[in-house]
């Protein structure tokens, strides 16, 4: 078998957890990619996959918890993970100059997540050599 | 008041089906009459045999067999939707009845929801 | 084996509208791999695919209890789904 | 044209709002009814709709806040609003008491919805003549 | 007007499985209200419903730049839907 | 790299394919290239006279016809989905081509992406 060129990753998750299992299908992909030697450029979280970056997602104990497990594999391989900040604000997500702005009385994103524009995405598109999406199911 | 719960939305992929289920439980645990259609795609709730630890979920199938028991009245599956997806009753967890009509069944409630 | 020149990832049951237009843009070369609920295509009587090499990622179907029914579908674990992302010129999530 | 029985509706949202139209739909059913002398008995938030009670929500001011304008009409009528704790928990929507058992910095249940169980829609479905559900399209 | 055993309330495009099961439950004294995404069944080329009363929410109607095609559906505002539901013996949502 | 962003979902309904019009203007206002395609009932997006007060949102039919401004290199609209929506040339927005065959402009793309 030939040997696989290593390849740069961006990933898009447009699916949100407790609705698609598009952060659980992308997040195997993720390890396995960084496992097989390939890196990722960035996550990028967009439309209803922005709820995957909230620190109050607290489903039941014996459930998986999908955005502390992709917080903890952001931060050890050390992957950014962008919530697009058009899709994060409608939907209740914010980050602490978005909450200082909204005059809200916390901010709920989960660090290592980081709230930034489309720009982030199309970065992405540019700088890595492949682009998968995860969107959710039906 | 009878209530049927109409689940047409396959495991796994999505939570609908499975918040559904949740509330056929609910409506049992309080006593109100109520059972469940699986139509569509949603009839691969009702497969033997799933093996979820690889997707990190819990697997549906015991609660289903385990759905009399919470005093749900009956489990439907569509006949039509079971031969599209080739289930026959042996390969479906029990205390499952097959429905030539679903849309007989949905006249014969008072309330009707569906999964998401 | 020949390259693949594109990756169809498709994640949606036979019924969704999407899957039926990602079944009728494959082209020869191309691969689909069938993710989430679309495993469940390896058990709907769906028409095969003349040209088109299929692969089922396994975690899935085993969760859809469908290990019996693979038919003509190579199983893949995410370390293959990767490689297959990697090898492929294009790749389209559906 | 014979007379219209009045009505007690439970009204029960499972669409998000920015990602479905059911919290409109919903919206202007619920007005209307009320205009016609029907009355709500409740409103049931289940699964992706919990995210209409979120205290977060920021959309672009040239659009329609939909968690604002339900709870406006939720208070001018004095209609309860139920989010299910279930759903909420796992998509990170928590009120004061779930703030403090998850050690979190805030609730971002948006005021006057309250989290309960589906006790609450169990009730609602017993004690209304209408119950009508608002899914999320596509 | 003979009084609607079920209101059937559809909020989805055609291409969804759960509109092609709606269609298929139909029974005569139904009556059927497209909204939301339901009303571009009034522009796709669907087959009519004998003996189905058929009606479609205005507001998405005219979102949809539907105001030229409506046919045999009748157009209702949110306070006829109301007095719908409130007329019907039961109320599905699909 | 040329990217389509396909867009197969009515407007108003959901969210998704507004926002991967967003992503167009984006990679346009990056002077990226960039095409949309309308299909399934996405061509719904296309029709004139899109009148949205009544449902509270904005009509996206401005921003379409703006498109070509802004640097999206080309707006298609799948043949067979007009048909079956009976949409014509003249009942879109302006700039819009009809594409016969949607596979072979997925095929001369490098970067495709789905509405959501």
């Amino acid at each position: 078998m030939a040997a696989i060129q290593l390849q740069n990753y961006t990933l898009v998750i447009t699916g949100a957890p407790y609705s698609s299992q598009a952060p659980q299908t992308a997040l195997s992909f993720a390890r396995s990619a960084i496992a097989a030697g390939h890196t990722l450029d960035r996550v990028f979280l967009y439309g209803d996959g922005v709820h995957l970056a909230s620190a109050f997602s607290a489903p039941p104990s014996d459930e998986t918890s999908w955005p502390a497990e992709w917080a903890i594999f952001l931060k050890d391989n050390d992957i950014p993970g962008v919530a697009c900040v058009a899709s994060a604000l409608r939907r209740g997500l914010v980050n602490e100059s978005e909450q200082k702005r909204y005059e809200l009385p916390a901010s709920n994103l989960l660090e290592p997540f980081v709230i930034a524009g489309l720009g982030e995405w199309v970065e992405g598109t540019m700088a890595s050599s492949r682009v998968i999406y995860f969107h959710a199911g039906g | 008041m009878s209530t049927l719960i109409v689940i047409d939305q396959p495991p796994y992929g999505t939570w609908a089906g499975r918040e559904a289920l949740d509330m056929a439980f609910s409506l049992a645990a309080f006593d109100q009459p109520v059972a469940l259609l699986f139509t569509g795609a949603g009839v691969n709730w009702l497969r033997k045999l799933q093996e979820t630890s690889e997707v990190e979920q819990k697997s549906v199938e015991k609660n289903l067999s385990a759905a009399p028991i919470f005093g749900v009245e009956a489990m439907y599956a569509d006949a039509a939707a079971c031969v599209r997806y080739r289930l026959t009753l042996e390969d479906m967890v029990a205390g499952v009845v097959m429905s030539e009509s679903s849309s007989d069944l949905l006249n014969q409630y008072k309330h009707t929801a569906f999964a998401g | 084996m020949t390259p693949i020149h594109t990756l169809h990832i498709l994640n949606k049951a036979p019924e969704h509208p999407r899957s039926v237009a990602c079944m009728g843009a494959l082209m020869p070369g191309d691969a689909l791999l069938l993710t989430e609920n679309a495993v469940l295509a390896l058990a709907a009587q769906c028409s095969t695919l003349a040209g088109i090499r299929v692969y089922a990622l396994a975690p899935d179907v085993a969760a859809r209890g469908l290990g019996q029914c693979t038919g003509e579908a190579a199983l893949v674990d995410y370390p293959a789904m990767v490689d297959l992302t990697a090898q492929a010129q294009n790749v389209i999530s559906w």
